[in-house]
């Protein structure tokens, strides 16, 4: 009882000190951790937050805008780009942003492991104002790479003598204060920035892994804006009056990767079934709570260009499903698993918990695809397990969470994902030479109009041929107490305009 | 504060004290006076230290008493627990048994002594410190104040619960077996200890099972069996020309009544110890100690505890091995055929078997016949001098009636055609 | 004194090289490819993890022969060098002091808080044992045992962050913040110590010294104050010791729930990512405050209990 | 004061303690629901049923169905039949080696003793999240290394415990008399010391059986437990945890498993209080 009134004495103290230390900070939650500060590693998070820039920025329809670059141009044979860098543009030690830095920067990550290294580059250079890219062959969507996170633009002093990063110095409105890897980062306004001064000039940041969690610092105040919120808390979070949620389809799906040469995927009556049997609205209904989510087709509406209305819905089938299997030559053995010739259509189903929501989509598959006489044990491993399993081609199936908006125009993820041979997070043991040669032509195609057709066409094959098979698409719930105005969402995650959000008065 | 809180008279009249039904505690009648003390004697079991604990006020929930107990006037069974814990130590105080173990292993004895003038007396802390060491001083411990009990002899321990007794100036002085696990000098030494605080004007009551101490305080001695008190009179009396039969056999079992035993015709030796020697760290116990035991004859190691006696008999049986010397026993004598009797035999047998069931066992590892042990055993169960209470606890043999389980021991240990019995220091004393 | 601490040195020693090369083997023996693995935890699920496995591979030397890599640790940590974190890239010192140091931070919150709780209870309860106390005590206790971390975590952020709106649910960096994952895991702790605690005071209660203490005529407080606590801390403190060991490691689920840096998610992520020098050096700094905790623990007793202090 | 008087509660054959019939008869209830239950309740604990997402408790299910629509009474019988079996293995696969190498190293002392103690101290040096996680990198989402990673981490203080009171045990004078009359080294440790250990070994092994269950659930929060769907009693809590706002009853009905086997555990184990 004693202990009762004296941890009640200590809570009471507590709170009366805690509204005293109430500052006008705004506060943010999220769940990326923030591993090492190499551009490639976590740069989203600084890019996301504003510290750092890239010359190339998207709006939220994915339509390229400039970013660190005020314009760029291609030659005419389409082999060398240049951007010009604007002028304007200062880094956080008071030293301009100039091309030579630029320049500097995107050379490393050409270096490194970011998307640049999917470019065929043959040289980074400064010229003037201009930083000039020249290629081996024509690639319309270079300026699109130019917006990914591992391509922020840093000052020379960011780096040490082996050109390894060792702070973040951008050009961003906001600096970076301190940073306690891996959960917290502090922020403060940015003396001139060149598109003028935050509307909150001081910024904390802090890495909550824990979903339940995220919604919790929502409603309790204790966080004035929180990025992806469990399907869950969504509802209940729209009810909360003091807070408002917004909600956009993110370029990402959920998808099953098939193992196209296992004799249980090689047909394509077999990955059809498979379709069919998934129970996509039902999925979408209980797990994500979102019914629009339902991935019909591989991209979702967001993807202007890419998703295509009038595609004939992947849907709910189980008898179409059965009936598919049979002409596949599956038969239901004694156990009610099918078989064929002996072999049991027994397989494993990798995923990882890196998504909260992968485990329990697996969870329900694994359900759906019994039903139909497929055996599936769930393995939930770590996400290097699936590009590790496809090299060493024992991956028999597995459910992946696949953004095409690494870079904002999804070609480069196509383009990556569905090559000869497939690759870590696209096919694997299928090729189909006509996309090949249809996402190449794209690749170098930039006029609009000639895209648009050529677009439509793959993702009808995508549809067809399922290599891998699209599950749910993905939702970014962003909270914001109503004590702060302005939030935007940005569904392909370049920057969540933090500078542009003020206090509601 | 040291001088009694003046204290004319326990009274206690038709004390009984039933578990449930059954009495346990048969209508006590005495009584107690400034500068005539009491003392109760019986075996164990015979309900003497239940009389003491109705007095002090804490008897087992289970137990009840009736009758009355009347300390100057006031009723102490009618009275309530808290009036009853309000007599402790400023009325009534308790010499424990065993006081090494009353004593707070711990904190030191000055403190523990102090802390009776604190917090029973009302003192400061400094004037509370003062008196202990005085108090200490009283008993020879002046300098042992800031020494814990277990550095300390068992002696000294007993003297320190005397000064604690002692600290508060109660009026009635309850000992309790004062003398258990004390040899003969201490034993002296305690009783002198309590004769003067009867000098002093304490009213003191005394259990024991020890005629010597009875015989040593004096004053009344009240002989009880199985809970009635059966003779009581002056010491001189009672001691001296014992009327009631009871009595009269309690006497002669006493070892000091003992006839002198013919010594046997010495053999050949049984045993040797040669050249022994023994050191604990620095501290050496004895060096070039030679001891023979011959067929037939017993030999007595005596001397003041921590002389290394027990050593003695450990090396000799084998458990415990010399720094130098050696140990010669007899050729063609099974090892079995040395055995020990127990200084405290109930912690000899293990907690959780009856005794039976060790017996039993004993017999098959020795393929003994069982039939003739279990006539054994039973008639130790039979025996009349086997209380009840006892025969209840010959089921478990974690009984502390020490006397029947030395009895049981006895048993167990002569059952092997033993030749050697080294016995530990209780024992030690006879001659 | 300078006994004991030389043993504890040479202990720490042993316990260093051991546990190091303990890490190592069993790094070496998982099954999988560690350059994926470590791929995966720098650059995150969508990248292109193949690829850069082989620019992982070939940066860290991971093809060496094992002895020479195993040597290599040992030769910079004599140097009291932990080498870098393969997927951060910071030097593990500097991790250990940031997630480390908050985990010991939290772990002392943690004790501090429950000796408070447990302990308190426990001598309530074991000065009147199967009193109503008693049975309480009993019930609180099984309540927070069966409660896995995460649960009772969350019930605590909803009374006092939602409900009571008396401290923030997640975060670090102020003790405002520690006190909910402080209190989560002192609840756990508390829920063992206080039965510890009543059963020592328990045995206290009926040993000959508390029943002389009550017989001298001492007030009730002053012979459990007196007799009773110091005899009582005996055992408890030996369990504490223990406790605080397992608390520095098993606070994982605590520390990701809210949000704090702690060396159980280090070492998750470590493991997970078979990130080799911070897996070695968080199992060292784990096995060095193990080395400290016991011999803390031992103080303590001797400190406790004056026979202890004879043997040293 | 009363040793030299037996006590009248010894008198008569000491009645069995009321807590102690309310224990076991807990521990029986659990024991049957989990072998038991999976046989009586039809149901199969992996079906699921989109339209009976966290059906409410007392309806057409009578405790309810998880967000996938499936048994929670399923689910729970199987789960307790999994946890409550992994938790007695593991904690038997810790009791007894632990056990028997504390008495092996109490009763040998010397080398024995010393290489034990540097082992037990070791792997308490280790954290043992290390340890499971590592054991559990060989064998994903298997039982066999899970239990077997979390038995290596408890077995330490069930050899600890054991080497300590049956050092004190040893050193006791009835242990000497045993030998002196000749009993061998397998009688003394079976009928002398392990009846006196086996009371403490009970608490522990309670508590270990507790903490197992408690481990596994947080390992699975973690993500490194058990694969789905199996039913397991703290892999269920965590699938259930997001859920707490729409269905707290739902969330708590495993851990009030685990609480009735903890009280059953600990009433059972309580020491007598005389």
């Amino acid at each position: 009882m004693r202990v009762a009134l004296f941890v009640a004495c200590v809570a009471i103290a507590l709170s009366t000190l805690s509204s005293m230390a109430q500052e006008r900070m705004l506060r943010v939650a999220g769940p990326w951790e923030i591993a090492g500060v190499d551009p490639a590693q976590s740069g989203y998070v600084f890019s996301r937050l504003q510290v750092a820039e890239t010359l190339v920025s998207a709006n939220a329809t994915g339509k390229l805008m400039p970013g660190l670059a005020q314009k760029w141009s291609v030659s005419d044979d389409g082999l060398t780009w240049r951007f010009t860098i604007r002028t304007d543009a200062i880094f956080h030690d008071a030293t301009p942003v100039t091309a030579d830095a630029a320049a500097a920067s995107l050379k490393r990550a050409h270096a490194g492991v970011g998307v640049l290294t999917q470019l065929p580059i043959s040289e980074i250079a400064s010229d003037g104002q201009d930083v000039v890219i020249r290629l081996k062959k024509p690639f319309a969507a270079v300026p699109a790479y130019l917006v990914n996170f591992s391509t922020i633009v840093l000052a020379p002093a960011s780096y040490d003598a082996s050109g390894k990063v060792t702070r973040i110095i951008g050009s961003g409105p906001y600096q970076v204060k301190s940073l306690t890897p891996p959960l917290k980062l502090e922020l403060k306004g940015a003396d001139n920035w060149w598109g003028g001064e935050p509307g909150i000039s001081e910024v904390s940041y802090l890495a909550v892994g824990q979903g339940e969690t995220r919604a919790l610092m929502a409603e309790s105040g204790e966080a004035d804006l929180v990025f992806s919120m469990l399907p869950v808390s969504v509802e209940r979070l729209k009810r909360n009056p003091k807070l408002d949620v917004h909600i956009a389809t993110i370029p990402r799906t959920r998808i099953i990767k098939l193992n196209a040469a296992a004799p249980f995927f090689d047909d394509v009556k077999e990955r059809q079934a498979i379709s069919y049997t998934i129970d996509r609205a039902g999925i979408t209904k209980v797990i994500l709570r979102n019914a629009d989510l339902n991935a019909t087709q591989l991209f979702p509406p967001a993807l202007a260009g890419w998703h295509v209305a009038d595609l004939k819905p992947l849907t709910r089938d189980v008898d179409a499903a059965k009936r598919l299997l049979a002409e596949a030559g599956w038969t239901p053995g004694p156990d009610g698993i099918l078989q064929q010739g002996g072999k049991r259509f027994s397989v494993t189903l990798l995923t990882y918990a890196s998504w909260p929501e992968l485990p329990p989509i697996a969870t329900a598959l694994q359900a759906q695809l019994r039903e139909v006489g497929i055996d599936v044990k769930v393995s939930v491993g770590n996400s290097s397990e699936i590009p590790s399993r496809h090299q060493d081609g024992t991956l028999e199936m597995g459910l992946i969470s696949r953004l095409y908006s690494i870079v904002p125009d999804p070609i480069g993820t196509l383009l990556e994902d569905y090559r000869p041979g497939g690759s870590d997070w696209g096919a694997m043991g299928w090729s189909n030479d006509e996309l090949q040669t249809l996402v190449e032509k794209l690749a170098a195609t930039s006029d609009p109009r000639e895209r648009a057709a050529l677009q439509k066409r793959a993702v009808e094959m995508l549809q067809e041929e399922l290599p891998s098979i699209p599950v749910t698409w993905s939702e970014l719930a962003i909270v914001a107490n109503k004590r702060i105005t302005g939030v935007q969402v940005d569904p392909f995650e370049v920057n969540y305009g933090l500078a542009s959000v003020r206090w509601a008065e | 504060m040291n001088a009694p809180a003046n204290i004319r008279e326990l009274r206690i009249s038709e004390l009984s004290i039933h578990s449930g039904a059954t009495p346990i505690v048969r209508n006590i009648s005495l009584s107690l006076r400034p500068g005539q003390p009491l003392t109760l004697l019986g075996e164990s079991g015979s309900g003497k230290s239940l009389v003491a604990q109705a007095v002090m006020g804490t008897l087992p929930p289970e137990l009840v008493a009736s009758g009355t107990i009347r300390l100057d006037g006031a009723d102490l069974i009618a009275s309530s627990p808290e009036e009853r814990r309000k007599r402790w130590g400023r009325a009534i105080s308790l010499l424990p048994q065993e006081p090494w173990l009353a004593l707070d292993p711990t904190m030191q004895v000055g403190p523990q002594v102090a802390e009776v003038h604190r917090f029973v007396g009302g003192q400061a802390a400094p004037r509370s410190n003062a008196r202990a060491r005085a108090n200490l001083d009283d008993v020879g411990l002046g300098h042992a104040g800031a020494l814990y009990p277990f550095q300390m002899s068992g002696g000294m321990c007993q003297r320190a619960a005397i000064a604690i007794a002692h600290a508060a100036g109660s009026g009635l002085l309850i000992a309790d077996e004062p003398t258990k696990g004390l040899d003969a000098d201490l034993r002296d030494s305690v009783v002198t200890r309590l004769k003067q605080e009867v000098e002093a004007g304490r009213l003191l009551l005394t259990i024991t099972h020890d005629i010597a101490v009875a015989r040593a305080l004096g004053g009344m001695v009240g002989i009880m069996l199985e809970g009635q008190l059966v003779d009581i009179g002056p010491a001189e009396l009672v001691l001296g020309a014992p009327s009631h039969p009871y009595s009269r056999a309690l006497l002669d079992a006493d070892p000091e009544s003992w006839d002198q035993r013919a010594q046997a015709p010495s053999g050949d030796a049984v045993l040797a110890g040669r050249f022994l020697a023994k050191a604990f760290g620095s501290h050496v116990l004895f060096r070039d100690f030679d001891v023979e035991v011959r067929a037939g004859e017993i030999v007595a190691v005596t001397g003041p505890s921590g002389c290394g006696k027990t050593t003695v008999g450990n090396i000799l049986l084998g458990l415990v091995k010399p720094d130098t010397g050696s140990v010669e026993r007899r050729k063609n004598v099974s090892p079995l055929r040395f055995q020990k009797l127990y200084q405290d035999p109930p912690a000899a047998f293990p907690p959780h078997q009856t005794i039976r069931r060790g017996l039993r066992d004993l017999a098959k590892l020795h393929r003994l016949q069982w039939a003739m042990w279990r006539n054994c055993s039973r008639a130790f169960v039979s025996t009349r001098t086997c209380s009840t209470a006892c025969r209840a606890r010959f089921r478990e043999a974690s009984c502390s009636a020490s006397r029947s389980c030395a009895r049981c021991f006895s048993i167990r240990s002569s059952c092997l055609p033993t030749r050697l019995h080294p016995a530990s220091t209780r024992s030690a004393r006879r001659r | 004194m300078r006994q004991f601490l030389l043993a504890r040195l040479a202990q720490a020693g042993i316990v260093a090289l051991v546990v190091g090369a303990l890490c190592f083997a069993l790094m070496r023996v998982l099954p999988g490819d560690a350059a994926m693995r470590i791929a995966a935890g720098r650059y995150g699920p969508d990248a292109r993890i193949a690829e850069a496995a082989d620019k992982v591979r070939l940066e860290l030397g991971l093809d060496r022969a094992w002895p020479v890599q195993f040597l290599d640790w040992l030769a910079s940590l004599v140097q009291f060098d932990l080498g870098h974190s393969l997927v951060t890239g910071a030097p593990v010192v500097d991790e250990l002091k940031v997630q480390l140091g908050a985990s010991v931070w939290l772990a002392a919150a943690a004790i501090m808080l429950s000796l408070l709780i447990g302990p308190t209870i426990g001598v309530f309860c074991g000065l009147k044992p199967n009193g109503w106390t008693d049975r309480l005590g009993l019930a609180g206790s099984v309540i927070l045992r069966s409660l896995p971390p995460f649960v009772l975590g969350l019930i605590l952020m909803l009374v006092f962050a939602i409900w009571l709106g008396w401290l923030p649910p997640a975060g670090f960096g102020t003790w405002r913040d520690l006190a909910l994952p402080a209190l989560t895991l002192a609840l756990g702790l508390a829920a063992v110590s206080s039965r510890v605690t009543r059963d020592a005071i328990a045995t206290v209660v009926k040993a000959p010294y508390f029943v002389f203490a009550r017989h001298k005529g001492l007030p009730e407080a002053a012979v459990v104050w007196r007799h009773g606590l110091r005899n009582a801390a005996i055992p408890v403190v030996s369990y504490l010791g223990l406790q605080a060991i397992y608390l520095v490691e098993g606070v994982v689920v605590v520390e990701s729930i809210f949000a704090y840096p702690g060396i159980g998610h280090a070492l998750v992520h470590a493991i997970v990512e078979r990130d080799i020098p911070m897996v070695q050096g968080t199992a060292l700094a784990m096995g060095l405050i193990f080395v400290a905790v016991t011999a803390a623990v031992e103080a303590a007793s001797a400190w406790l209990d004056p026979r202890l202090r004879r043997t040293q | 004061m009363s040793t030299e008087i037996a006590s009248p509660s010894l008198l008569r054959p000491s009645p069995v303690s009321v807590t102690r019939v309310i224990g076991a008869a807990l521990l029986l209830a659990l024991a049957a629901f989990a072998v038991l239950g999976p046989w009586l309740v039809q149901a199969d604990p992996a079906k699921q049923d989109f339209s009976a997402s966290l059906a409410p408790i007392g309806g057409e299910y009578l405790l309810g169905a998880d967000h996938y629509g499936r048994s929670l009474l399923a689910r729970l019988a199987h789960g307790a039949r999994l946890s409550f079996g992994m938790a007695f293995l593991t904690m038997l696969t810790a009791a007894i080696p632990g056990v028997l190498l504390g008495l092996a190293a109490a009763w040998r002392g010397g080398w024995l003793e010393w290489t034990l103690e540097l082992l037990a101290n070791i792997v308490l040096a280790l954290p043992g999240l290390m340890l499971v996680l590592l054991l559990l990198a060989f064998a994903p989402g298997n039982f066999g290394p899970l239990y077997f990673g979390l038995a290596l981490t408890l077995w330490v203080e069930f050899y600890r415990i054991t080497r300590t009171t049956t050092a004190t045990i040893l050193k006791q004078p009835h242990i000497e008399a045993a030998k002196l009359l000749g009993f061998g080294s397998g009688y003394i440790l079976r009928s002398y010391v392990l009846p006196s250990i086996a009371p403490l070994i009970a608490t522990l092994a309670a508590f270990a059986m507790a903490t197992a269950i408690i481990a596994i659930s947080t390992l699975s929060a973690i993500s490194v437990g058990l694969q789905p769907p199996t039913p397991e009693l703290g892999s269920m809590i965590v699938e259930l945890l997001p859920y707490y706002a729409e269905a707290p009853v739902h969330v708590l009905l495993p851990p009030i498993l685990i609480f009735l086997l903890v009280l059953g555990l600990q009433l059972i184990a309580q020491k007598d209080s005389r």
